[in-house]
């Protein structure tokens, strides 16, 4: 995938998604975070560490990454190490930002729904949808 | 005991005693003032046994640790200035609890009033004994809080409201203010402790030569003169007389008001013997006193006559502190504290009388007032002392410490030189003739001339010996310090301001000094004082005049345009910057966030865009991306509900799509599902909403919208392409071992699941509490329907 | 209300989605799926149903509280967390074995499993509470 | 020799190229067709056979293995639902007000409901 | 074939009507599921066509209830 | 108890082909999981009804050959109608018409109604509430009659003898 | 399980106690009273076991709980003393105001989702401030935000906040906070792009190693100033308070006490965390921006909460008000001014909470939040009034109480080191504070009671489950104010910790890994 391309769909993303939430309109303001959410997920994904080729399903039992890594840090001579070489070769894409665009797509889906139907009880107060009815007028 | 634990004792007690008085209440009934003035008693007892200590000029210091951490103390400084003040506060504090139970009717809620007594005074006590600024700090707030109870003691009256919102804003503001005095003086010296700095002229030395000399010594000034009712601070003073007149004459003469005086006194050794000081401290007093003494004489209710006359009395005292900067040994500070005591003793004897004939005559207007000397003889003779020893009449206690205010005054004008040397007596001269003015006016409009039967009782009784016999009792001190002066002199006086100048000083107090300055100004004094009361109509009409046409001369049309339009003001502030639209604040969020990528930006000025780009890339994601795009400006730009939203579901199904060519089936399952819900959740509510509403967008509007998305996506671009591209990590990721350990460790093979239940389970078991909230929420936002 | 056609091809759509959710749960831990994936699956048939048949139909066929399903979930999932505690590890410390079983051979069971079933009951309890407090609503 | 290997190569191309072909022809149709319910026909008949073919085509190219029952079953199962879709999509369009387009010669469902 | 779906954008945003909407939306649906096939078959991995199968059942119930929705103006 | 069985069964075989593998122990794990699947829909599927298996057995042959028709009709469908879509000019008389049916069951209903729309240039846009007619849209009307004896037919005929 | 075992998995249980405990309260919907037995019982266990947390912490130094035993590949719950004493104020706090709930909510309210909302909330509160993680530090955010969007939208006895209120209000609290979750992800992930971890500590190591080499990337400095954005939303600090004035008014008053007492505290919490941890580097751009934007918060704080009529929204207008003063001893960013601003927070906090609550009772008896249809209520609820003038004290930073305590540390650390100027403009709106806490307490209890045109108050007694948390603060407070050297001293400690975060890298990275 290329890196500038796909920041740059982020960020369009981005700025569309802005200015949705800048309208007046509960139900547009909603669609608008609901594509802010599309764009930061991506750019979750898009901020794996290491690219490899295949999803991160191991096929086998054995697994692939350098097997003699020591997983500790030795912090007494200011040195974090293992530092994988840059070369390093990874056959998989990076998991752990799935992982995190997961939950991140699911918390923002519950809090989407939840607004959602606080735009409908809104309305019901309100018997509207324009945002600027919702200001209350003591400062 | 030592002297520590007994002025600690002394400081407390009345505190214990507060908590008590509600008992006491259930045993004494009406009585439990005796209850409190034998507390106050023992006060007094406990500070009087620690005299001695203090009697030669010597100080004393205790401490036990209190906040260490910060380096304050609870510490104890005895000196001869905290004595007389720790004497005058129980002292006078006996006589006014014994004379409450006269005054106090017996359906008032007598054990709070008891209580803020006790409060005051153990604040009172425990401030003058303070050895440190933060404890002094405490206990002078502590002081305004309970003043400001006392005052607002008849909670129901709007006037009573007013002067206590006006002495707590005044004297606390002051008070904070001379807070970050103290502070930056310890920012300097790096102790709070008091006698420390006093005793240590090289750090006072250090002090006078700090670049924030005169800010300290500003800040300190403020505090004092606000608590003192001096300079423009004076204005709570009058509406403090809304309290009960024993309040008034604890609190608002003789004890709290002198706290300013007190600390001016206690600081002299650190900032006198400059410029600013005479010309802030003696310049402030002058000018009240000059003021002061004519509104006193200006007024027609007793206790507004009284309460000028404290601010000019204590602005007598404030001007003599202040006068010794050039003159060394003076008698500036001698003189001040002589009259401070001499005060203490007649301006509450005053008060009393107040009290009673307000108690008897139902009325504290002059003008309705008069002729009482018959039905009210001993009053009478009680008030006369108390009013000709104000007006400096020989032989009493006020003649002596005026006397000795000319002397100081003329002495000073002499060390400043030409012009000084007339302006100075002159001032204090005038100050002197408005004081006595207002004296014989007193007595006169009181006691004096025809009865005014419209506005007076039929039967007007004297005063029951309760409430006469502490007033009787201030008099006799009043007549007695006049007669014998060397007994307060040595015994008090001399130790005091030994204390105060940090040196031993010997005064010689007599009645005659042949014909001194001294004694020509208060013959003009007596004259002039003379001619001004008879032209009394002319001088208050001129005045009436001047503040019809000038009303913004008075402080108090600043104070109440300030504190009475705060509200409306403030409100007015807060409904621009907070308008209640939520795109305002959105608009501000965004701004905000652009600010903060900008800042760096544009202070580390590097490279903004690495050098390393590849714009390489393969038709079918150039496709899936413009599609993306594309799909989002429909669900932008499509007005209706339905149309966007399903325009909105396809950019998501194409942001699964890019998930599947990114690798990962996890998320684009996920992706596919939320989508898919998320739109039928919006049905659901879609439903519920039709329409109606359509934005009708300005061009203006539309511009800044679109530049405030245009900078928000150039910010996320940049910040984006930077993290994704600008460096490649030097270290290994997490992911690395969750690649080597999944299948051994945890026997799964789909990393991603595996992350989600095992090495991250923990955030899993955040999302669905997540999940579970949404529903719990959703609940509420039904259930919660119409006002209940 | 919808046609019978589309009730009739619901009712037979709605067993093979239920599998596939299970299906998808059971997985999980090797290939894409796991409880949220299931559970939304799951929470997707039944919502189709109250689409197709309409709520209170539905509703009165069956009609478990959903709130209780949810709170099952949440329950099994921190208690399986828990359940390391109980065993003298940390909380959340998987563990893992491996059972031979005559015919079927090796099975892998894992406590996170467990952790996904809770998963997958808080999916579908917070989803069709959701659903049914807002379809409810009138 | 021709095995059967052979032969299911070639039919199990033959199916992946007109099923791929015949997607692309309903997409085609999505643009060209002036109604919606003339839209519906392409994408109910040429899109689902399409994708049928597909998933056919990798049945025979896989055999049963997961993959092949995983493509089988979301065959049958685009088979089964998709003419239910384009149903319900039709008597919505239909009910919701769309009108049947120009050329339309003959509109029998119009009085059978309550608009 | 990901070209297939320009069209279904096409008429998402063109319209006329919101059935036409609907129909577009479906049939990108039906293009992504046939083109995750072919992607699965590519990659020889089953993962991907579970997601087509998740894909092709969710939008079925996603199309009746949008169907549902105009058709009746209520979704359950 | 027999309904059961009959029941899980086809869910079984369901169950194998979304997991992706037939196997005997995979089949027994869908056997025993079905009922606890189907049990909370009991009512939905008129469950109680009476069923028999050597009925069901019977039809087999009837369906597959209902199958093998479908398969010739929709490959035809296509055909004519991606003629229509490739035509530099589109000309067609599109309509909706009734076409009354005899099948009376919802299965039979819904799978007339469904071949209909799988079927060239036809599509059910809905059926009447007392079951008796189809609302069919064609993308090409040139003879109403002869489509309503076609579908009467060719198509329905088969239908009932498979399902109903 | 003995009790050495609860001693060692202290940290995750104040976490998992209340989740399983809100899971279980879904089974007891049908028994309201067990429910409020348990449910007072878990968050009395929760307090003794953040003491116990805490004096673990102070014995032995910072304790690391690593979830899962995968170290810093997994997710670690660190408690050092910031952490340790966070979740002791909030327990305390939260137990209070569950107490106070029992009376003060609606029966339906309390009956069907209070209980689950309430746990799930001190379970966000505790994990935020108990995790080493910064992507687990997001889904905390989140369940706080969902979980008190839930509780405003709750009803509580007498309704006298309008549910249209409600909903706007948890509107523009949603969509803001949803703005900023989205920033924080996106600071999250260029961060992970950028050192490839999510552990703080880790992270903390691998920035420094960069930052000392030379080698920081540009991009870390916005991805940094980004957390101000998200930490500021939180704690409503300018221009991100604007939520503030509505939500916390709008919230049944024991959570309005939650709210302002723990809630935006969170914020200065992350603050102090990610920045003094992770973005040392940073802390020179920051802390001018912190101090300027802490200055306007105090400045608008004030000046709006004079204007203020609804008792409410006054308070709410002061918490904005403080939570500046708490931003400007983190700005300044010394270890005496991070330990006033430490105070400073514990005592905003218990004092707030307890004038909320205290409010609560207050609206209760008069039937109304405007102050201007109070009036003369010390003669039917004299209780109330000394509560509130303890509270308004201490706020307005009036000895005894510990608000003095709290401005004196502050203020004289700020001048110590030099800042006049903040410190100065920081004096003149804490006159301003003076005035409106001041005033606030003489409109509802002075002045004449009020005319026939509103009912009677309704004098039926407080309570002792609405009384006793008021009292217990109330004490708090003053014993805050009269002996503050305990606070003080923990205080200082745990800014020195702040200040040099080596001793957190190392308890977090130095472990073996499976
Ligand atoms: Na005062
Ligand atoms: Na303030």
């Amino acid at each position: 995938m290329n890196n500038v391309f796909l920041s740059l769909t982020i960020a369009i993303l981005f700025g569309l998604g802005t200015f949705l939430i800048l309208r007046k309109d509960v139900i547009k303001v909603i669609i608008g975070l609901s594509i802010i959410s599309h764009a930061v997920n991506v750019l979750i994904v898009s901020s794996g560490v290491f690219n490899g080729d295949n999803a991160p399903i191991i096929n086998g039992h054995v697994s692939d990454s350098s097997s003699n890594i020591i997983f500790n840090d030795v912090l007494d001579n200011g040195v974090l190490a293992p530092v994988v070489a840059n070369t390093e070769e990874v056959a998989y894409v990076d998991p752990l930002v799935q992982a995190l665009v997961l939950t991140a797509i699911v918390i923002g889906f519950s809090i989407t729904a939840f607004i959602l139907i606080l735009a409908y009880r809104i309305y019901e107060e309100y018997g509207t949808t324009d945002i600027n009815e919702l200001k209350r007028l003591w400062g | 005991m030592n002297s520590f634990t007994v002025i600690a004792l002394a400081i407390f007690l009345p505190f214990l005693s507060a908590a008590t008085v509600p008992l006491a209440q259930k045993i004494l009934r009406h009585r439990v003032g005796w209850f409190a003035s034998a507390m106050a008693f023992v006060s007094f007892l406990l500070i009087a046994y620690v005299a001695p200590v203090v009697i030669h000029g010597d100080t004393f210091t205790g401490a036990v640790s209190w906040l260490p951490s910060v380096g304050v103390e609870f510490s104890v400084y005895i000196d001869g200035l905290s004595l007389l003040i720790g004497l005058i506060a129980s002292g006078i504090g006996i006589i006014i609890m014994s004379y409450s139970n006269g005054y106090m009717s017996h359906k008032e809620d007598l054990s709070r009033y008891y209580q803020y007594l006790l409060l005051f005074m153990g604040s009172m006590i425990g401030m003058v004994f303070s050895a440190n600024t933060i404890q002094l700090f405490i206990f002078w707030e502590l002081t305004s809080i309970t003043s400001f109870l006392l005052i607002g003691y008849w909670r129901h009256r709007p006037l009573s409201i007013y002067g206590a919102t006006k002495s707590l804003v005044i004297t606390a503001a002051g008070g904070l203010v001379m807070f970050i005095g103290f502070l930056i003086l310890h920012s300097i010296t790096g102790t709070f402790d008091i006698p420390t700095i006093l005793h240590d002229s090289s750090m006072i030395e250090n002090i006078k030569n700090h670049d924030l000399f005169l800010v300290t010594l500003i800040f300190i000034f403020i505090g004092a003169a606000a608590k003192s009712a001096q300079g423009p601070f004076y204005i709570w003073l009058p509406n403090a007389m809304e309290a009960p007149t024993p309040v008034s004459a604890f609190l608002h003469s003789a004890t709290m008001v002198k706290a300013g005086v007190f600390l001016i006194a206690r600081i002299h050794p650190i900032f006198s013997g400059t410029e600013a000081w005479f010309i802030l401290v003696s310049g402030t007093g002058m000018a009240t006193m000059v003021l002061a003494g004519f509104l006193a004489f200006r007024q027609n209710d007793i206790k507004g006559i009284l309460a000028f006359s404290t601010i000019s009395q204590l602005a007598y005292l404030v001007t003599m502190y202040g006068y010794t900067t050039y003159h060394e040994p003076g008698i500036g500070v001698a003189a001040a504290t002589f009259h401070l005591l001499n005060h203490a003793t007649f301006k509450a004897c005053l008060f009393l009388v107040a009290g009673i004939v307000a108690h008897e005559a139902a009325t504290r207007d002059i003008r309705k007032l008069g002729g009482l000397r018959h039905e009210m003889p001993l009053t009478f003779i009680v008030a006369s002392i108390g009013a000709l020893a104000m007006a400096g009449i020989p032989p009493l206690n006020g003649f002596l410490s005026k006397e000795m205010f000319y002397e100081s005054s003329v002495e000073m004008g002499a060390a400043l030189g030409f012009p000084f040397g007339i302006i100075v007596p002159a001032i204090a001269v005038i100050g002197g003739v408005l004081t006595f003015a207002y004296s014989i006016k007193l007595i006169d409009g009181i006691f004096l001339g025809k009865r005014k039967d419209e506005f007076l009782p039929h039967h007007i009784h004297e005063a029951p010996y309760v409430m006469l016999i502490p007033a009787g009792l201030l008099s006799v001190l009043v007549i007695l310090f006049g007669l014998v002066p060397s007994i307060p002199v040595h015994n008090i006086i001399e130790p005091v301001t030994s204390g105060i100048l940090l040196e031993t000083v010997h005064l010689h107090v007599t009645h005659w000094h042949g014909f001194t300055p001294a004694f020509m100004m208060t013959i003009i004094t007596f004259v002039l004082g003379l001619l001004i009361y008879t032209k009394y109509d002319s001088l208050a009409s001129w005045q009436d005049r001047l503040n019809a046409s000038y009303p913004w001369i008075s402080v108090n049309y600043y104070y109440d345009a300030i504190v009475n339009n705060a509200r409306t003001n403030a409100y007015r502030v807060s409904s621009f910057v907070q308008p209640g639209f939520v795109k305002t604040y959105i608009n501000a969020l965004l701004i905000l966030t652009i600010v903060l990528i900008m800042i760096p930006m544009i202070a580390l000025s590097g490279d903004l865009i690495p050098q390393t780009l590849s714009f390489d890339i393969n038709p079918y994601e150039a496709l899936l991306m413009l599609l993306m795009v594309v799909a989002a400006i429909a669900a932008t730009v499509l007005p209706k509900y339905i149309p966007a939203i399903i325009a909105l579901s396809s950019l998501g199904y194409m942001v699964s799509l890019l998930f599947i060519y990114l690798k990962a089936p996890d998320l684009a399952l996920t992706q596919i599902l939320v989508e898919t819900l998320t739109t039928i959740i919006f049905l659901l509510v879609i439903v519920r909403i039709p329409q109606t509403f359509r934005e009708k967008l300005s061009k203006a509007n539309l511009t800044r919208d679109v530049f405030i998305s245009g900078l928000v996506s150039v910010g996320v671009f940049i910040v984006l392409i930077n993290a994704t591209q600008g460096i490649v990590p030097p270290f290994e990721s997490l992911s690395h071992y969750f690649i080597e350990k999944s299948v051994s460790l945890t026997g799964g093979h789909n990393l991603v699941n595996v992350i989600l239940v095992d090495f991250r389970g923990y955030d899993t078991l955040g999302e669905i509490s997540v999940l579970c909230l949404a529903a719990l929420g959703v609940y509420n936002l039904i259930h919660s329907r119409g006002e209940r | 209300m919808t046609t019978l056609i589309t009730k009739t091809i619901s009712k037979a759509s709605v067993p093979l989605i239920i599998l596939f959710s299970i299906s998808l749960l059971i997985a999980g831990h090797n290939s894409p799926g796991g409880g949220f994936i299931g559970g939304v699956m799951f929470a997707a048939s039944l919502s189709l149903l109250y689409v197709v048949f309409g709520l209170d139909y539905i509703k009165s066929v069956l009609n478990p509280d959903w709130g209780k399903w949810f709170g099952f979930g949440l329950l099994l999932s921190v208690l399986t967390a828990f359940g390391a505690i109980f065993f003298g590890y940390n909380f959340f410390r998987s563990s893992i074995k491996f059972i031979h079983l005559p015919f079927i051979g090796e099975i892998e069971l894992v406590s996170s499993t467990l952790f996904d079933i809770g998963v997958y009951f808080v999916v579908i309890g917070s989803l069709l509470y959701i659903f049914r407090k807002v379809g409810d609503d009138k | 020799m021709i095995g059967i290997g052979f032969v299911l190569d070639i039919l199990s191309n033959i199916f992946l190229i007109v099923g791929l072909f015949f997607v692309f022809l309903g997409m085609l149709g999505l643009i060209r067709l002036p109604d919606v319910y003339n839209r519906l026909h392409t994408t109910t008949k040429i899109g689902t056979l399409g994708a049928f073919g597909v998933m056919l085509s990798i049945l025979l190219k896989v055999g049963f293995s997961a993959m092949g029952l995983k493509a089988i079953t979301i065959g049958l199962f685009l088979l089964l639902t998709a003419p239910v879709a384009a149903h319900m999509i039709a008597r919505a369009a239909h009910r919701h007000g769309v009108d049947l387009c120009d050329e339309s010669i003959i509109d029998e469902y119009c009085d059978s409901y309550d608009k | 074939m990901v070209f297939s779906i320009i069209p279904c954008v096409y008429r998402i945003i063109k319209g006329p009507t919101i059935p036409d909407r609907v129909v577009a939306l479906d049939a990108m649906t039906l293009v992504i599921v046939a083109t995750l096939g072919v992607y699965s078959f590519i990659q020889e991995s089953v993962f991907f066509m579970d997601v087509a199968l998740v894909l092709s059942i969710i939008a079925f119930v996603g199309t009746v209830t949008i169907s549902k929705y105009l058709d009746e103006g209520v979704v359950f | 108890m027999k309904q059961y069985i009959v029941y899980s069964i086809p869910l079984a075989i369901l169950w194998c082909f979304v997991n992706g593998d037939i196997s005997i122990v995979n089949f027994t794990f869908g056997l025993v999981m079905s009922p606890v699947v189907i049990k909370p829909f009991k009512s939905l599927y008129n469950f109680e009804a009476e069923v028999s298996i050597r009925n069901d057995i019977r039809r087999i042959p009837k369906q597959l050959r209902y199958l093998a028709v479908l398969a010739i009709e929709i490959t035809k469908a296509n055909i004519m109608v991606a003629k229509i879509v490739l035509r530099p000019r589109i000309n067609i008389n599109p309509g909706i018409i009734t076409v009354p049916i005899r099948a009376k069951t919802d299965v039979g209903i819904t799978a007339i109604a469904n071949t209909i729309s799988l079927t060239p240039g036809t599509l059910t846009i809905d059926v009447a509430d007392d079951k008796s007619v189809l609302y069919v849209h064609l993308i090409d009307i040139h003879d109403r009659e002869e489509i309503r004896a076609s579908i009467r037919d060719d198509l329905e005929e088969y239908v009932l003898e498979a399902l109903e | 399980m003995n009790i050495a075992a609860i001693t060692d998995h202290l940290p995750i249980l104040m976490v998992a106690i209340p989740i399983l405990f809100s899971a279980l309260m879904m089974f007891l919907r049908s028994a309201p009273s067990v429910q409020k037995v348990i449910n007072l019982t878990v968050s009395f266990g929760l307090l003794i076991l953040s003491i116990l947390l805490l004096i673990n912490v102070l014995n032995n130094g910072i304790v690391v709980y690593e979830i899962g035993e995968w170290g810093k590949y997994g997710i670690v719950l660190v408690a050092d003393l910031l952490s340790a004493g966070m979740v002791l104020l909030s327990s305390g706090i939260s137990f209070l105001a569950l107490l106070y709930s029992m009376d003060y909510m609606e029966e339906e309210s309390l009956g069907s989702t209070y209980h689950s909302l309430f746990n799930l909330l001190v379970a966000g509160i505790n994990g935020t401030f108990l995790t080493g993680d910064i992507f687990n530090l997001f889904v905390f955010f989140e369940i706080l935000l969902l979980s008190s969007c839930g509780l405003v939208v709750a009803y509580g006895k007498g309704g006298f906040t309008k549910s249209d209120h409600k909903m706007e209000a948890t509107f523009k609290y949603l969509v803001l906070n949803m703005i900023s979750s989205f920033i924080m992800l996106v600071a999250i992930a260029s961060l992970y792009a950028t050192v490839g971890t999510l552990n703080m500590a880790d992270m903390a190591a691998k920035i420094n190693v960069m930052s000392e080499t030379g080698n920081l990337p540009w991009h870390i400095f916005p991805a940094a100033l980004l957390f101000i954005v998200v930490f500021g939303n939180k704690a409503a600090i300018f221009p991100l308070h604007y939520w503030l004035p509505d939500v916390h008014p709008s919230a049944p008053s024991p959570i309005s006490a939650m709210l302002s007492g723990v809630l935006i505290k969170v914020g200065a919490y992350g603050v102090l965390r990610i920045f003094f941890l992770i973005f040392d580097g940073t802390l020179y751009m920051f802390q001018p921006i912190i101090i300027f934007l802490a200055l306007v918060t105090i400045i608008l704080g004030s000046i709006s909460a004079v204007g203020q009529n609804d008792i409410k929204r006054l308070l709410a207008y002061s918490s904005i008000s403080q939570i500046g003063y708490v931003f400007l001893g983190i700005g300044m960013g010394t270890v005496t001014t991070i330990a006033a601003s430490l105070v400073y927070l514990v005592n905003h906090a218990v004092a707030k909470s307890m004038l909320f609550m205290a409010s609560g009772s207050i609206i209760h008896e008069a039937g109304t939040r405007d102050m201007r249809k109070m009036g003369g209520m010390v003669n039917s609820a004299p209780f109330l009034s000394g509560m509130f003038l303890i509270g308004a004290m201490s706020v307005a930073g009036i000895p005894p109480m510990g608000g003095f305590i709290a401005k004196f540390v502050l203020f004289d650390s700020g001048i110590t080191s030099k800042y006049y100027i903040p410190i100065l403009i920081a004096l003149v709106f804490a006159v301003f504070t003076v005035f409106y806490m001041i005033r606030a307490w003489q409109r509802i209890f002075w002045g004449e009671v009020r005319s026939e045109k509103y009912d009677e108050y309704h004098s039926h007694g407080l309570s002792w489950k609405m009384s006793v948390p008021i009292l217990v603060l109330s004490v708090v407070v003053v014993v805050f104010g009269v002996y503050a050297e305990p606070l003080l001293s923990i205080a200082q400690s745990t800014a020195s910790q702040i200040i040099d975060p080596q001793a957190y890298i190392d308890a977090v990275l130095m472990r073996e890994i499976r």
